[in-house]
Order: structure tokens, then C-alpha cells, then sequence
């Protein structure tokens, strides 16, 4: 498994080599927030300012509106049109080590017992990159998720900023076959291989923010009731969705009929456990209260999740803490139950 | 400010005039604060009152259903002010800590101005008229003027209009209306098919989260027209074209209410740039109207009432 | 009157002010002040004595100040009932806190110094608004005078030198010397018709009273000449014309069309200079007596009782009838009704129709239990209202009202509800509710929607 | 698909008492007004909610005109009145967005204005007409193929 690096004055062209065969997807923040974008010559400076995008990657794989499928009353019933995405690799380059590992998270429940056709085709179609982080903001946590700034085994390659190089590193067979068929790198050394470990791991120490997540599902689960203190961290939330929608792992969604008398559209939307909307039923809402909204994010991510797959639903990017209107910060909540 | 603040929170709370004391306290992210609710006389340590104290708390009361202490900015007050017109707070269940505010900084803008992100600014000062912003372990000034929201900029009520104990003194209006509004005249200066093709392109991007709704002090609906489905005024499928129409609405409803607090846009992920929306529909009510929402608690809510002499030259 | 009062099922109260009024039709709970008369109705035996030996005078208002009235009175000698009552303002009693004449002569022992007002609350099936007018203020025309000449007066005050009960027994004197007066002149539409002074609407009884004082005049005093200005003589009702021209070829009034310009004394007479337009020349009239024919304004406090009410008025003050065609009773609030001079500027015929009318929708009205209406109105649906109560600001009925309810749990809480006989169905709350809570059945929003949506296809 | 000259299509509020009563008067009087309005009777102007007109854009519209009463006819007293303050704003605002203004009007025809209720549609079909087909705001995913 032979790494390989490249100048960074080189990704230009080496980023027009591969959109010829494909589509090729790198931060931008040309909308006006940062995003995932088709590659062009003009937004190819992202090296220098990239930390991570606002709208995460599940968004590429899970949109916010899906179109499930197209449905006609004809003259022996309903027809059915479905839609599946379209199958065209991509390469989505700049993939944050803690997105790569939420797209597992949430991969793994969309593969579950139903197999999600719409995610799963996209996601096989696509080929990731990872880009390490050297300099993690001030509101990760992956640290503590099991994760690492730097280091990713749920990529396809694995990039670390070298300064003037980038370092590709392969991680998986999709990853080696698209590496080889690379051209214009140069083959590595075993000195990038450990200044690449140097820089993860100061990368690694650069991390602030720190939960406990030992014992946590049992913890959580001991609090439930602690009506107390989840009102006291709910009070300022403002029931909005940002936090739900900017997660990475968060994967509600709303099922809904357009229909126009004869024919129709089954769309899939985002959909969020912080709207008073989301559990109400014809007779009452089991979560009509605020601090229950808030709970139930925080029990799904730290607690059911885990139950139900082993994994906490949660990855550190520290988008929500960042996005949050009026600040209501994760570490702070998860520290609280901690310390009852 | 900051110490008179908990010392009359603190009297506040001891004497049993209020319940609970919403302020600002210190936020998990740089240079950011926080909403601080509490009841508990020892967390008052935590207030503080600094230039970047963003939020607009004036939504509090309406949930708490208490009796509220509640620290207000200039352009809060006239939130609050416009809560009462509408009913929905009692002038007597609040005790108003007016904050006098010379603006707020916007660390989006200091960002675009120095060329750094959040994360390598160390430190951010305020020295008379300029900031003095640490970064990489260099410094660099700034213009307070150029550090601060636009809404800000067109500020013309520094001072709380309304309060029950003022934390500072009182300050004079500084407006700039050119540059606040500069977004908006921009916008009006466009070709119908460009501002129309620049909402597209605004609207495309919104992911529907309804941040906007739920920080804004006028959306206090328990139900929002957007979750009516009998009829489905605007689809759960989020194309450009609905969430323009929400917006739009949402626009009109708060028309006459809204007093450019500024939070919609601020708490947009996507950076729309809602406040252009509202702001240009403030003027309008001016304009139209005579009417400015906020400044005065005994004033008749604009689109309740009417005179008979409202223009009408549009009416064919 | 009288006949009213002895009637079982009415109730009048004099001297009574209306203050409030909430409910709805059927259901209307009133609050009324009955002010103190300082008189107990159920003892006075109505036999005079108290106003015969009271020590102060007043000038009398039923007779237009032309004669005197004592500070215990009976309004005028008709009224119902026949109770007289203290004017507190000139009483000594109240003034200088002695005399008691009164109360030491009462052999019922009635007059009660210490009488307080008293408020009655109750609960009444409809309204009927008769509150009259008010005499427009003739004293605005400097050109007449402006009130200077004694021997100017208006319509009203020739009426109480008419009357046998007035001030001169029915002995038409005039009021500066008490000489019979020989020529009379009579000025019509002073007020009205005149928007520089006066009101832009025609008064509609004065060229009638106008024509009927100058026959009794003629007939009182048969040497007398009547010489009427006036601008258009405005005759349409049953027999009115035939009775002007009456007045005009047997009573031998002399109608001039034209306007007076001025009115000044030269000794005893008053000279009346004007116009007769029809010949083209200037005329003057040296009068004895001149009677302006004032006009009809709406009462002082018409808008007062209209916010009471809430029924809407008119840019003078007269209420608005719910449609001026076809339900010219009627008002927009349900159960309330107008008749008289209230409502616009009456006769007699006219007045009582109306009054007939209005009786008969009361009537009708109570006679069933339940009442049909519109199937079109307004119901808010509680559960998801913020209470912004915006809708009750722009409801021009008053049909949305706060109630408040126990909850299961047994918390109170405040809603919303809609008068169902109150709303007319407008639909002006349902576009205000923000929350879209407020539906109009039969015009729904989801009923336009599908509309919409079946037109935009 | 078939090549069809492009007939506007445009929706008209009217409301019960007076315009609605209006577009009638001028139908018996054999007056003739274009075939491109259908026409919605409401109870009054002031029961047009700014969603009903956003939504008609929204599918295809290409004008929507709302009439109601003259001010101080309104048969439920204020409704009109409460609405030309809501048309105020609502004009501006989608003038600001970028809707061409002739897409939507608002005008005050009372029940014996038939003439008048013919003429004001006419030139309203006429100024929709020359603003072209509504494709700005129409939503082409949701039609299908």
C-alpha cells in the first residue's frame, strides 16, 4: 500500500484530471456559506481557509428534500414511478474526519434492516478524501467521540497538509484504486509517513473540549426523569432546527405527499425533534414541552443510538455549538450529567 | 455596568420582585455570549455586559410565564415594547435592566476585515473608538464603527425606550442610515429580474430549520402558519419557491412588529440575508404608515387598526 | 307616556344615563346610573306643593329660558312620571345648606337630600336607541345677530309662545317688550344646508314647522304678516305640499327665495335685509319678530353612546343603520335598534314608522327562543391560539370575546371564543390570525385553496 | 408540445357586496370583460390573506387581482380599510422580490360599477398580458414530466 503526495500548486491540475471521468466536489464558500460544491479553477483556494462546512456531508448522501417516487391514478389503480438517484460516481474531496465517521454512524442505519436505496446508492457511488485536520477549532470535540482530528478509517484516502505538499494516504481498496490511477503525485517516504503522525497528534493535543462519555448511557439513563435538570440547560432553546439540521449524524426525517388530485410526488424532508411538531399525534403531543424536545436529542445521540448500534451518535465536529442562536453547548450538557 | 447589573438582579431576586433574572452570561465560544436564566441568586456572578451581547432575550418572558427580570439592549426594548402591544408580556411582570448599547460587534465582520477566523483571534479590546484585535500574536486595530452589525450602524435608540432601572448613561443616536441600509438600497437599485434571480439564488439555499422564526421575538405563534396542513400553505417540500413564500409571509407578519432586531439574519446558518427582508418592510411601514414598531407601548399595532386617510394611490 | 307607564311590561326610567353595555343579542347585560333626583318616586304623590313654595328661580329650559322654573321641578307639566326633581346646581340646600323648604312641606315625606345615585344592572334582549337630537346653535350667525336681538328666536322658542302651557300662556308675545307682533319674518335653514357654518344636510322638518308656525301665527293673531326666506321649500311627504300652498294662498304667508344678509334694529323694529333671487332684487323687511328656522345636529354625546354601543356613526354623529336601504333599523350589532332623530333628522311620521318598526323587530325577535342566522361564521380553534388578540381589534362587531375555562386539571385558562350571533362572517379575523386558528365556515381557508388551486389548473 | 398562443390566466378576488356584485352588473349589461379572469367571490376584501395570492403566483397564475369595496362602503364597515393598509405592504414587498408590479392589483369597484369593474379588467388582463407568461415563480419540479 504505497502512499503518495502531491505539491499544492499540483491539485489545480490534478483536480481537472479527475473531473473529466467524474464529478469532483470540494469546499466552497461562494454561496455565502461553506459548503460542498463542483470543483472549478476559481474555487480551488480552499486549502487556505478550509476548516469544515456549515451544511455537513450527510447532505450530499440524505438531502434535505429527497424524491422517493412519483405516483399516477390510472385506470387499474395507482402507478408508481420511482426515483433513484442518479448513478454517477463522485469524488468529494476536503471530507472532515469527523463527517466521514458520521456518514458510517448514520450509514449503518440506513444499511439496517431496511436498506435505504436513495443513501446507499449515493454512498457507494462516491469516493471520499479526508483531509486531516492540523488546526481543529475551538469548538471540536472529536477527541473525545473516539475520533481523531487527523487520523480516519471511514475514508476512501486520506490527506494530511504537509505545508507545501499534501500527503495521500490509502485507506481503503476503492481509495488504492483511485490513488494509482492518480497521475502527477509523487511517492512518499517513510519521513511523511511520521511527520504525518507528528502533526496528528499535535493536531490531537490542540483539542480543548472535552466530554466524558464513560458510563454515559447508564448515567443518561439514571437522569431521565431529572425533569430539574433538563429544564435548567433547555430554558434558553429556542426550538429551532439549526442544531439538528448542521449535525452530521442527525437523520430525522418527514415523509409527505404532494399530490395534485391524480398524480403526486412522494418527497422525503429533514425533519427535527426540536420542533414542537415533530412527535404530535391526533390526541396530544408525548413531547409538547421544551425541555423533553431537548432531552430527547441528547438521549438519542448519547443513548439510544448506542443501544440500538453501538455507537454514539455523535462525532464532536462542534457544529451546533457553533450554529446555535443562542449558544446551548453539548459539552456543557453531557459535563452536567456527568457531574450529578 | 456589568457589577450595578448583579447588584440589582440581586435585589431583584432577594426581594422577591421577579422570578427569574434573563441576562447574558459568559458562552462556550469565543467571543460569544449566552442567555443566562435564572432563579438562583448565586449564578448572577456569571452576567456580564460586554459588546458582544447579540442575542435578543425579549422571547424569554413569553415562555417563562413569570415574573421576569430582563436585560435589554436598545433595539430589545423596542421587542419588548412591541411584546406588550401585542399582549403577550405584561409591562408589570417585567423589571426592564436597560442596557444603553453602542452597537454590537459582529465577529463575522472582524473576521472579513483582518483576514483571520475565530479561531486564531486571541483577544478582542475595545479602546475608545477603535478595537484592538489580538490574532496570531499580533495586533491589529479596527474601527469600532466597522466592527458592529449593520443594524447597529442605523441604530436610533441606543438607550432602552423603555425600562425600569437604567444600567448606564443614557446615549445620543449616532445613525448611519447610509451604510446600514446600504444592502437594501443596493437591492432596490437592481433590475426587477436581478433582485428576483438574487432571492432565487438567497432561497435555494435555506434548509428550512426555522431559525429565523424561532429567535425572533415578534414569531410567538404556538402555531406557525407554516405547520398548517389543512391547507398546506406552503409546502414541507422545501423548494426555493416555498421558502421564498415563507419568508415572504413570515415578512408580512411580522410587518409592523418587527423592529430590526436583527436575529433572523444572524441566526441563519446559511447567511441569508433576511434582514434586508425586514429591514426594507420597517421602512415601508414608516413610509406608508407613519408607524414604528416598538417606540411606544400605548401605540395601536399598525395593521389592527386604520385611518381613512391611508395612501391608497396603488389601488386602481 | 303615561300610557306607556301603566303598561305592565315597560319600565321607564328617567333621568337615567347608560353606561355600559357588554353581551350580545338576547344577552345584552346593561349598567345603568339612575341618578339622584332627590325625590323618592314611591312617595311623592306628585301634588306641586314643593315646587309652588320653592324660594329660587331658575329660567326654565323646557320653555328655551323664556319663562322661569323653580330649583324643584317637573320638567314640564306632562311629564311622566310626575315626580319632580332637585337641580342640585341652584338649591340652597346644595348651594348654601340650608333652606328644607321643600323637605318641611313634603306631606309624603319624598324629598331626601341624601339620595345617592344608583346603579341597576341587568340583563336585556335588544336595544332600541331613541336618544333624539340636538338644535344646531343658531348663534354661529353673526349676520342674524348671533343671539344680540331679543326679538330673534328660534322655531322652538315660537313653538313655547304658541303652546297655552308656555312661559305666556299662548299669548304670542314678543320676548323684548311683549308687544303682539305685527309682521314676522321666518329665516329656513339656518345650519343647515350650509357648509361654511353649519352642517352640509338638510334638517327635513323645518320647512315644515316653518310653514305650520306661520299658520298658527295667522291664526293666533289674523292681522299678523308672515314673510318666510327661504332657499328651497322641500315638501315631500303625504299632503305637505298641498299644506304649503296652503299656507302660502289662505294664511297669506309671503315666501321669498333667498337668503338673509343682515339683521339690525332700528328702534323697536328689526330690519331683515336679503335677496329675493326669483325677481333679482334686494329686499328689506322691517320685522317685529324674526324666528330662525334652526336646524337638526346629532346629541352632543351621540359618540359617546356609540362607543357604549358599539355602533358606528356618521362623520356628524347620527348612528349608521345597517344598510340605509334594506335594514334601515337595524344596526351592524345585532339586538341593537335605531328610531328617531338619532339615526338622521326625522318628522313625526317618520319617527313613529320607525319606532313602529323597531318595535315590531323586537318584537318578532322575542318571540322564539332561538333565532336563525347566517350559517357563515368565525370559530377559533383554541387549542393552537397564541392569544395576540388581533383578531379582536379588527373584529368591527365585537363578536370575539375572552372567556375564561377550568381545565381538566383544574388550571384556569384564558381563550377565545367567537358570538356566534354577534359575527357577521366577514372574514377580517381569519386573514389578522397570524396562526391561521380562526376559520369561516363556509368560506374556509382550505375551501378557497381548492377553489384556487381548481382555477389555477 | 404543441405550440399554443399563450393566453394569460389570471385569478380575481372579488368580494360579495360590491365588486363581485359589479362584475354581475356589467354581465347583464352585456359589457365585456376578458375570459382570462376566473373569479373567486369572498365575503370582503378583508378576508384576502396575503398566502392566497402568494399561493396563486405560486401554481401557475399569471395576474391575481383583489376588489372590494370603496372605502366607507364596506358592507362589514372596516374590512376594506384593514385590507388596503395589508395591499400597502404587500405591493411593496413584492415589488422589492422582484414580482413585476402589473402581476398584481388591487382596486375598489362597488356594485353599481359595472362599466368600471369590465374596464378595470381589461386593462388589468391587458398589463398582464404585456408582462408575459408568470415563469418566474412557477414551480417546475412539482408539475412532473
Amino acid at each position: 500500500m504505497g502512499n503518495k503526495k502531491i505539491k499544492k500548486d499540483q491539485l489545480n491540475t490534478l483536480f481537472n484530471e479527475l473531473s473529466k471521468d467524474c464529478s469532483v466536489l470540494v469546499p466552497t464558500r461562494s454561496k455565502g456559506y461553506i459548503g460542498f460544491d463542483l470543483w472549478d479553477e476559481n474555487n480551488g483556494d480552499f486549502i487556505g481557509w478550509y476548516k469544515n462546512t456549515t451544511i455537513p456531508l450527510k447532505a450530499n448522501f440524505f438531502p434535505k428534500v429527497e424524491d422517493m417516487f412519483r405516483f399516477n391514478k390510472g385506470e387499474g389503480g395507482y402507478e408508481i414511478k420511482e426515483i433513484l438517484p442518479e448513478e454517477e460516481s463522485q469524488i468529494i474531496f476536503g471530507v472532515r474526519p469527523c463527517d466521514a465517521r458520521a456518514l458510517k454512524i448514520i450509514g449503518t442505519l440506513f444499511a439496517d434492516t431496511y436498506k435505504d436505496p436513495y443513501f446507499l446508492k449515493r454512498r457507494e457511488n462516491a469516493i471520499l478524501i479526508g483531509l486531516g485536520c492540523n488546526e481543529p477549532c475551538d469548538t471540536c470535540f472529536c477527541a473525545s467521540m473516539g475520533a481523531s482530528p487527523g487520523e480516519s478509517q471511514d475514508v476512501d484516502l486520506l490527506c494530511t497538509d504537509m505545508g507545501d505538499e499534501l500527503l495521500f494516504e490509502t485507506v481503503s481498496k476503492k481509495g488504492e484504486d483511485l490513488l494509482s490511477n492518480m497521475r502527477g503525485l509523487s511517492d512518499s517516504s517513510d519521513g511523511d509517513s511520521s511527520k504525518a503522525k507528528e502533526l496528528r497528534e499535535a493536531a490531537n493535543n490542540k483539542i480543548q473540549r472535552k466530554i466524558d462519555t464513560s458510563n454515559l448511557k447508564e448515567k443518561m439513563r439514571a437522569n431521565f426523569e431529572n425533569r430539574e435538570y433538563w429544564e435548567n440547560v433547555s430554558m434558553k432553546c429556542m426550538s429551532c432546527g439549526i442544531c439538528t439540521y448542521v449535525c452530521p449524524t442527525c437523520h430525522c426525517f418527514d415523509i409527505h405527499d404532494e399530490n395534485n388530485k391524480k398524480d403526486g410526488l412522494r418527497v422525503r424532508n429533514w425533519d427535527s425533534c426540536k420542533f414542537p411538531l415533530f412527535t404530535r399525534m391526533p390526541m396530544e403531543n408525548p413531547r409538547h414541552e421544551k425541555w423533553r424536545r431537548v432531552r430527547q436529542r441528547y438521549h438519542h445521540k448519547f443513548e439510544y443510538y448506542d443501544m440500538n448500534f453501538g455507537v454514539i451518535a455523535c462525532t464532536g465536529c462542534g457544529r451546533c455549538i457553533r450554529e446555535c442562536p443562542v449558544n446551548v453547548d453539548v459539552t456543557q450538557i453531557i459535563t452536567g450529567i456527568q457531574s450529578l | 455596568m456589568e457589577n450595578r447589573l448583579k447588584e440589582e438582579a440581586g435585589k431583584l431576586l432577594k426581594e422577591g420582585k421577579v422570578d427569574y433574572i434573563v441576562g447574558y452570561g459568559k458562552g462556550s465560544v469565543k467571543f460569544r455570549t449566552s442567555p443566562l436564566i435564572t432563579n438562583k441568586e448565586e449564578e448572577l456572578e456569571n452576567l456580564v455586559i460586554n459588546p458582544f451581547i447579540a442575542n435578543n432575550l425579549s422571547r424569554y418572558p413569553i415562555e417563562l410565564k413569570a415574573r421576569v427580570g430582563i436585560v435589554v439592549k436598545g433595539c430589545d426594548s423596542r421587542s419588548l415594547i412591541s411584546l406588550i402591544q401585542d399582549k403577550k408580556v405584561n409591562r408589570e411582570d417585567v423589571v426592564i435592566l436597560g442596557v444603553p448599547c453602542e452597537g454590537v460587534v459582529d465577529i463575522k465582520k472582524i473576521e472579513k476585515h483582518i483576514g483571520k477566523d475565530i479561531d486564531q483571534i486571541e483577544e478582542i479590546k475595545r479602546e475608545g473608538e477603535n478595537l484592538t484585535i489580538q490574532a496570531n500574536g499580533s495586533n491589529q486595530t479596527l474601527s469600532f464603527k466597522d466592527a458592529i452589525f449593520d443594524k447597529c450602524l442605523g441604530c436610533e435608540y441606543p438607550t432602552p425606550l423603555e425600562y425600569d432601572v437604567l444600567l448606564g448613561t443614557e446615549i445620543s443616536p449616532k445613525p448611519d442610515m447610509e451604510k446600514s441600509l446600504m444592502r437594501i438600497k443596493e437591492l432596490e437599485n437592481m433590475d426587477a429580474t436581478d433582485r428576483w434571480s438574487y432571492w432565487r439564488e438567497e432561497f435555494s439555499k435555506c434548509i428550512r430549520c426555522y431559525g429565523c422564526k424561532n429567535v425572533c421575538p415578534a414569531c410567538f405563534c404556538e402555531r406557525c402558519f407554516i405547520d398548517v396542513n389543512i391547507p398546506q400553505w406552503v409546502n414541507t417540500y422545501a423548494t426555493w419557491q416555498d421558502n421564498l413564500v415563507f419568508q415572504l409571509i413570515r415578512t408580512l407578519h411580522v410587518a409592523g412588529r418587527c423592529s430590526d432586531c436583527g436575529e433572523c439574519e444572524r441566526a441563519c446558518p446559511v447567511g441569508i440575508p433576511l434582514r434586508s427582508l425586514q429591514r426594507k418592510m420597517v421602512e415601508e411601514v414608516k413610509d406608508l404608515f407613519d408607524y414604528e414598531a416598538g417606540v411606544d407601548k400605548d401605540a395601536l399595532p399598525v395593521f389592527t387598526h386604520y385611518e381613512d386617510t391611508d395612501p391608497e394611490e396603488f389601488i386602481k | 307616556m303615561v300610557e306607556s307607564s301603566q303598561n305592565e311590561n315597560i319600565e321607564i326610567l328617567t333621568y337615567s344615563e347608560v353606561e355600559e353595555v357588554g353581551g350580545y343579542i338576547g344577552n345584552f347585560d346593561v349598567k345603568i346610573r339612575k341618578k339622584a333626583r332627590f325625590v323618592d318616586i314611591d312617595k311623592c304623590t306628585g301634588c306641586g306643593t314643593c315646587y309652588q313654595k320653592c324660594p329660587v328661580k331658575v329660567p326654565s329650559e323646557f320653555d328655551m329660558e323664556m319663562g322661569m322654573r323653580k330649583a324643584i321641578y317637573v320638567p314640564f307639566p306632562q311629564a311622566v312620571p310626575n315626580v319632580p326633581v332637585i337641580d342640585k346646581e341652584h338649591c340652597r340646600m346644595f348651594t348654601k345648606g340650608k333652606c328644607s323648604i321643600c323637605q318641611k312641606l313634603c306631606q309624603a315625606d319624598a324629598v331626601d337630600y341624601e339620595q345617592k345615585d344608583e346603579i341597576i344592572e341587568d340583563r336585556f334582549g335588544a336595544i332600541v336607541v331613541a336618544t333624539g337630537y340636538d338644535l344646531f346653535d343658531a348663534s354661529v350667525y353673526g349676520e342674524y345677530g348671533g343671539g344680540r336681538f331679543k326679538d330673534v328666536i328660534t322655531g322652538l322658542q315660537l313653538e313655547r309662545l304658541i303652546s297655552p302651557a308656555g312661559p305666556t300662556g299662548g299669548h304670542i308675545k314678543r320676548p323684548s317688550d311683549g308687544k303682539e307682533p305685527k309682521n314676522v319674518v321666518f329665516i329656513q335653514c339656518v345650519g343647515s344646508r350650509d357648509i361654511e357654518k353649519g352642517v352640509p344636510y338638510c334638517s327635513n322638518v323645518c320647512c315644515m314647522y316653518t310653514a305650520k308656525q306661520a299658520v298658527l301665527l295667522k291664526e293666533h293673531l289674523p292681522e299678523v304678516q308672515t314673510n318666510i326666506f327661504y332657499m328651497d321649500i322641500r315638501s315631500a311627504g303625504k299632503n305637505y305640499e298641498q299644506f304649503v300652498q296652503r299656507t302660502m294662498e289662505q294664511y297669506g304667508a309671503l315666501y321669498i327665495r333667498g337668503r338673509v344678509s343682515k339683521i339690525y334694529q332700528r328702534g323697536d323694529k328689526l330690519i331683515v335685509k336679503g335677496a329675493d333671487t326669483l325677481v333679482g332684487i334686494q329686499v328689506e323687511v322691517e320685522a317685529d319678530m324674526v324666528v330662525l328656522a334652526t336646524g337638526i345636529t346629532p346629541r352632543h354625546d351621540s359618540k359617546n353612546l356609540a362607543g357604549i354601543l358599539s355602533i358606528p356613526y356618521d362623520q356628524f354623529g347620527f348612528f349608521t343603520e345597517l344598510h340605509p336601504k334594506l335594514a334601515p333599523i337595524e344596526t351592524v350589532t345585532s339586538g341593537i335598534f335605531l328610531t328617531g332623530a338619532c339615526q338622521a333628522p326625522k318628522d313625526i311620521p317618520d319617527t313613529v314608522a320607525s319606532a313602529s318598526g323597531a318595535a315590531a323587530k323586537v318584537a318578532s325577535l322575542f318571540s322564539s327562543d332561538e333565532m336563525s342566522m347566517e350559517p357563515l361564521v368565525s370559530t377559533i380553534d383554541t387549542a393552537v391560539c397564541s392569544m395576540c388578540k388581533a383578531c379582536v381589534e379588527v373584529c368591527p362587531y365585537g363578536a370575539i370575546q375572552e372567556e375564561e375555562i377550568t381545565l381538566r386539571d383544574g388550571t384556569k385558562k384564558k381563550q377565545l371564543i367567537v358570538l356566534e350571533s354577534v359575527c357577521h362572517g366577514c372574514g377580517a379575523c381569519v386573514s389578522t390570525c397570524r396562526s391561521s386558528c380562526i376559520m369561516l365556515r363556509g368560506m374556509t381557508d382550505e375551501q378557497i385553496f381548492d377553489e384556487l388551486m381548481a382555477v389555477a389548473q | 408540445m404543441e405550440e399554443t398562443k399563450w393566453e394569460p390566466k389570471v385569478v380575481g378576488f372579488l368580494c360579495h357586496w360590491c365588486s363581485y356584485a359589479g362584475a354581475d352588473l356589467s354581465g347583464s349589461a352585456r359589457l365585456e370583460y376578458p375570459h382570462n379572469i376566473r373569479i373567486i367571490r369572498i365575503p370582503c376584501s378583508g378576508r384576502v390573506d396575503p398566502m392566497f395570492i402568494l399561493r396563486a403566483l405560486q401554481n401557475g397564475v399569471d395576474g391575481v387581482i383583489v376588489s372590494g369595496c370603496h372605502p366607507g362602503d364596506c358592507h362589514y364597515q372596516s374590512g376594506n380599510f384593514h385590507a388596503r393598509r395589508k395591499f400597502a405592504v404587500i405591493r411593496r414587498l413584492l415589488d422589492y422580490v422582484g414580482i413585476e408590479p402589473e402581476r398584481v392589483q388591487f382596486s375598489w369597484v362597488a356594485a353599481s360599477e359595472g362599466p368600471k369593474m369590465a374596464q378595470v379588467i381589461n386593462e388589468f388582463v391587458e398589463g398582464v398580458r404585456k408582462v408575459g407568461p408568470n415563469r418566474l415563480f412557477k414551480d417546475e419540479r412539482r408539475d412532473g414530466e
